[in-house]
């Protein structure tokens, strides 16, 4: 099987997840609260005389177990459903291959 | 020292605790509204009220106490502007004749925790969405439409006091008035961002800390009990230790306010909602501040009980329509403000009103629709008075600076975008030492002596030069 | 004017002032028991203070002042009940006639922020595992049976007070009273989810905010200053001014109480705990309650450090016998209540007994047993009325309904099952434009403007039609 | 029943109230101190102020009364000590025959609750890094040195007073004494870690509750209205009434020190940084406490200005300078203490400073330079005398037994590991049930049913044994 | 080197690792707050009149860096000891393989 | 294109990041919370008579989607950067290969 990974913004969470399942029929997801760092600045903050900035943005990290030939599927529809329109920041998609897949309630091993 | 002396003593004992008390109560406001509002405006919300707060104190002091009390006509107060000290320190004399038993001083701090009530409701129905610079430019000029309209209700001058208007202590002047204004601001505000659906269907944005709006609550309440019985101004209106008789009809109008409520709420959404059992007391209170000095223990039951109604519907009511009103302000202060003023009309027991010599008796006693009648007439003045000069105002400001945060600020946060920092900093930015770094965080146990002995520089933060 | 208006008024004022610092309380309870319990349930553990203290609020006015205060027998008042606006604005009048320099209503007022009190206490003790309808229902029957015992101790016509039983604010009344039936409660409700392990151990439930225990605490310290100096119930008792006394005696107990809480804390437990310290000051406020009127300082001092050992080894001992009393107030309010009933009968001062004319002076100023034995008395009897009386409405309760409730509930918390909606949404749920949304989050920065221009469905939630 | 009877019996309620009111300032400070530092050490923040009142309470019954109250010379009093009951209800009566109107009992109240507010003061300066057992040991000696100085300046004996200082309730006495110890124990306890960098530049650490801070300034705020106008120490002191004068000078200057606070920040900075407007605010009340009783609303203004721009430029001075402060006492309380106390000698107006006895007209009404001479001398003096006192003493602590705490400690939190829990216990350790747990948890729904059936053992931890 | 992934509840974060302890020797493993999306239904909130839902529940990501010979046994104790032995939610167990393990205080680079 | 994955002790995390793109110029990174169970013993705990201890300490876990060529330089700038000097707790780093690397606002797919 595989495993698809995204970053993307916030509020897509939602959106994406809509998609996976309404464009691959693939139902499961653990999303993973992030921050991350590309080319945006943060803002500017004052506390009692001292001005600093933060460059961190939020983000979150969705996972993605899907069949292998579920994978590129799943990965065009994030990225086509994770696009916020913004300038910037909307992430990554990516898949890897993974063994072992064990379903823990039942002990069942997927088939890798 | 003569008995007179001993008079003014505990009647300015009584105006000034009093007092204090309904000042405590922008405590009670800031923590009702930060509470029903977002953690990224927490601190906004709460520190406004220390700011409008102090504007209005001094505006008070210079203009607003001698519009609203000072010798004048129907309209307004003339004399008493930057009051001196001799004005203060005396009892009795021109041009704060008005109250007899204290000096101008008590009146004075008496009064200007009412007037920052007021303009502490606007607010409300404002809130997460106006630039800062608003509060000082409205609040100013909210302090003297407010001083103007007490004039005419509370001032023995005033028209609607003539007319014998029964307002206690201020349904109509302070809570209905301070609504008013701020349904004006939501209006011209719009809705906040993501309050309503593109299909028109209103979001829930539910507050962020319920204790707080408890606490707030509770503080409000509190105060009430100077706000209600400290109206009398002395120690001897409606006869002596009649102010007692006043706090516990606050008391039982705002306790069956709370549990009607919860009950209507239990009942109509299914759930014993707390923000609306607290909008229910809330509401009570409101109504039963016009009502106070002049009913009966029966009618506060009846009064806190349709508040409580009032509370649940009005608030779905005026999500309905479309106004984005996050903390219920139209609602409780508005509608309920209208409430206990009319219900002074139907209600009004005839011993109380003829021991304060205000008014007549309501219409369940027989007293038919004449006093009911002033009531409306004063809802309807009023009404139309502070609406359309708040709302003219309003629009004015914003058709020429425009009053709402840009959307950018408004989805950040008034915090860090008009203060530049975060109500609670740990949960949005590294602080050194603190949440989310070594030894920290959420699920986290703890770290290294070493760590301590070389601090990291400020983690995830660059420092700019001031 | 004559004096005894002045009388009337200063006596008063000074009631009704104390009267709302007590009804403030409440705000202490509710954040003391909110910062005793867990974030799952905040909003439920502080909004129930304003539901039960509104029901209690009618309530009383309905019948439970008459029952405590109105004419009546050794056992009961027989009048007074839903009193009218003559009976509560009238001063030394049947039946209210026990309040001899207030108005009824001033009465009124002082005391049903004692029952307020009291069954606050008694949620502490079931706090985090009760379902909601019992607070309206146990909380109506409390507040008479709580009436009956406070007519025993404190009317004139009450069996334990003819018998000279010294309670002077209440330790017996209120707080041993409240105590039991919060004990017969959490013995009915059985221990919390996960409070023993599989071998009987108790695991430690930390609280979730330590500052809004300390809010409680410092508000409920504050409001003490009500509790027993009012109690005087005029400006007169024991002297003009005598009260100032009673306030110096409660701010010593209270103090030392705080101070040896922590120290016992240090060294039984290895650690200055700052919940014990905590709940040493309230051990010795709840104990210095019945003694306030009649001990000197050096006495307050014992009693206050007797009730910081009472809070540490109580609370131990309570949990130790597998009662799961999340705030303590089986120790707090019940075995200190019964600690302050007690040292009335060791340390009553000749001089205070006699001012007051209250029961006899202390066995250590050579007044043998006999106080002892009536303060002694008054524990037993009040005990097995009180607990009784719960313990069997709450059974029978429990058999008919279940009070408890369901484990999915408790688990998941009581704020969203019974309420809707968290105390803290934005830690819990995505909230539009909240906390967890982009630009927000811990660690987070800031995000776009560009974000804001199109707002995303409320996220990661589906609503529901209604 | 006479007229003084009656004198009595309201002045010892003014009394009271407003002792009631200053006690208050106690979860004041621990919320704005609390607020204005990290989660990590919250519930120690928030809990000192518990126990530093409860510490001093006791001592100043035992000694510090007599030694700032009781009869005696120019340097201390020399009666008065453990005072026993007699000494306490009766009023007028030597040892305290300085409280003409009151019982000494009232007279104690009153008066511990300022040494309360001085103690808490110090902390603020020293938050975050001093070990626990200093609270005792020199909170202890700090009750008695603060006990000294306000002999000084007000007892009729003391020596300042003989020279006419004016001090209405303590800018010089509560908090410039306060802040000189606070900024003796930063000096010499150094900066928290990280606070500066390794290149001296300061290092922003914001506080964890902008919230809380508010909360904390509203309550002083309302206790300032005890502080000030109760210091009159009855009802007729400048005439009857006159009180509410007091109250409404120290409204004006806090309102105007918010303001301007605010606005300071807004220019100097670039954002109207919500902390410099609480810190305005309690500058401006901290100023106006010396100058209360005596100055025209005018310069109340002036007064508050004053003290809003101190607040800003005195806490970036003392970063500046290398001193951790996390709360701004040095500027807030001693500063504007200092510019308070010189504004006696400007402002005081001539039929105040008449009407009070005590000093003269100030500069701008023509009274030269003297009244400021000796107010000049008065803030020289207890400069002096309490920074050299407390800097003597903690250096002596410091190098004998070390007053910082040791850099693991300070790294993890005080709450932790000097009280053995966290001050927001679910944020940083799973809690049975609790946040962080199944059903629970940032961004999470809610859990199964059957989860609740078998609960897990003490999530991600092991019990030890005791 | 392999690492194991899964996704349990919450309360079984403690059971899950001492299994692994217990049973393979390993020791080591990095935790992570989720969120998870399966079959299961969430619960009822209403705020002031409005009524929603949320279909998250609270998971824990857990990660184990494991020797290769390990990691089949390592997933079997996860498996095994993840079972909660409610309906649904108890999530699922996976390995990849990994390259370039270096453990940062000593820069050692285990073999791959 | 290869994920780099490390677990960094919270203070390190900025210093990581920075010699990451000093040293090897790549810039995107993701930060995810995380605790960690080693070999060091929690600090203890009392509540109201009870004493506990906690074993996690708090960490962060970095992912960095880097080309294949960067890979080994960016696990060796990591483990130089995150040695802090404790005595343990520095965590670990590793490289994973991915595919399908899609960069979400442009849609654009990595070469593998
Ligand atoms: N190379 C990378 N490795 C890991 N995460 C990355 C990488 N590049 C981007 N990200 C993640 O994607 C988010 C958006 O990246 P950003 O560069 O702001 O957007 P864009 O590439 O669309 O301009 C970042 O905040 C980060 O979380
Ligand atoms: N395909 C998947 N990909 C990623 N995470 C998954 C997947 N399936 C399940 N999960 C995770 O496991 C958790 C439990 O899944 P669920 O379907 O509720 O349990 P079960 O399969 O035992 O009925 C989910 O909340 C989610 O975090
Ligand atoms: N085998 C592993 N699998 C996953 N994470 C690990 C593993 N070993 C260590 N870690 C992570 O690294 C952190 C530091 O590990 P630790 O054993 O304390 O350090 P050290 O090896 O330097 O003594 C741990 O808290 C954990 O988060």
């Amino acid at each position: 099987m595989r495993k698809v990974e995204t970053v993307v913004i916030r509020e897509r969470i939602e959106i994406v997840i809509d998609a996976v399942e309404e464009e691959t029929g693939h139902v499961g997801v653990t999303v993973i609260e992030a921050v991350g760092h590309g080319r945006q600045r943060g803002v500017t903050h004052e506390y009692r005389g001292r001005v600093f900035e933060s460059r961190f943005l939020p983000k979150a990290l969705l996972i993605f177990v899907v069949d292998d030939d579920r994978a590129d599927a799943v990965v065009r529809a994030i990225a086509a459903a994770a696009v916020s329109g913004n300038e910037s920041g909307d992430g990554l998609v990516w898949s890897t291959p993974i063994e072992n897949v064990t379903h823990n309630r039942t002990g069942r091993r997927e088939a890798t | 020292m003569t008995k007179h002396d001993l008079l003014i003593a505990a009647s300015t004992i009584w105006v000034v605790v009093t007092a204090v008390l309904v000042m405590f109560m922008q405590a009670g406001f800031a923590f009702l509204e930060a509470g029903l509002t977002r953690m990224k405006n927490a601190g906004h919300i709460a520190g406004k009220n220390v700011l409008i707060f102090g504007l209005c104190s001094v505006l008070y002091w210079a203009v607003g106490f001698g519009i609203a009390f000072g010798d004048g006509g129907w309209f307004s107060g003339t004399a008493g502007f930057f009051p001196s000290v001799n004005e203060l320190i005396s009892v009795g004399q021109k041009p704060f004749d008005f109250f007899a038993e204290v000096p101008g001083a008590a009146g004075y701090l008496f009064e200007v925790v009412f007037a920052g009530v007021s303009l502490a409701i606007v607010w409300g129905a404002m809130a997460e969405r106006a630039k800062l610079w608003v509060y000082f430019v409205f609040g100013t000029y909210f302090t003297i439409t407010y001083s103007i309209v007490s004039h005419w209700v509370w001032s023995p001058h005033g028209w609607l006091f003539s007319l014998g208007m029964q307002d206690f202590a201020g349904s109509t002047v302070v809570h209905y008035q301070g609504a008013l204004a701020g349904l004006a601001g939501a209006l011209i505000l719009g809705p906040r961002i993501g309050k309503f659906g593109h299909d028109g269907r209103a979001n829930p944005i539910p507050g962020h800390n319920i204790p707080f709006a408890v606490l707030g609550t509770l503080i409000l309440w509190f105060g009430w009990f100077g706000f209600n019985p400290g109206s009398t101004l002395g120690v001897d209106l409606g006869g002596f230790g009649y102010f007692a008789y006043v706090a516990l009809i606050t008391n039982v109008a705002a306790a069956t306010g709370a549990v009607a409520g919860m009950l209507i709420a239990w009942l109509k959404l299914g759930k014993p909602d707390i923000s609306m059992m607290l909008n229910g007391a809330l509401g009570a209170l409101v109504a039963i501040t016009a009502a106070s000095g002049f009913v009966a223990p029966w009618a506060a039951i009846v009064i806190g009980a349709g508040s409580g109604v009032i509370a649940v519907f009005g608030v779905i009511f005026v999500e309905r329509i479309g106004i984005d009103d996050p903390i219920g302000a139209v609602a409780v202060h508005g509608m309920s403000g209208v409430w206990g003023t009319l219900a002074c009309g139907l209600f009004a027991a005839p011993v109380l009103a003829h021991n304060l010599a205000t008014g007549h008796k309501g219409l369940v006693y027989g007293g038919g629709f004449h006093q009911l009648g002033i009531q409306a007439l004063g809802v309807v003045a009023v009404g139309i008075f502070s609406f359309s000069t708040s709302y003219g105002c309003l629009w004015v400001l914003n058709r020429v600076w425009g009053i709402r945060v840009e959307p950018t600020v408004e989805t950040q946060g008034l915090d860090v975008h008009e203060h530049g920092m975060w109500g609670y900093p740990e949960f949005y930015i590294p602080v050194p030492g603190g949440y989310g770094t070594e030894s920290h965080g959420h699920m986290g146990g703890l770290g290294h002596a070493h760590a301590a002995a070389k601090p990291a520089p400020v983690a995830i933060s660059k420092e700019v030069t001031v």
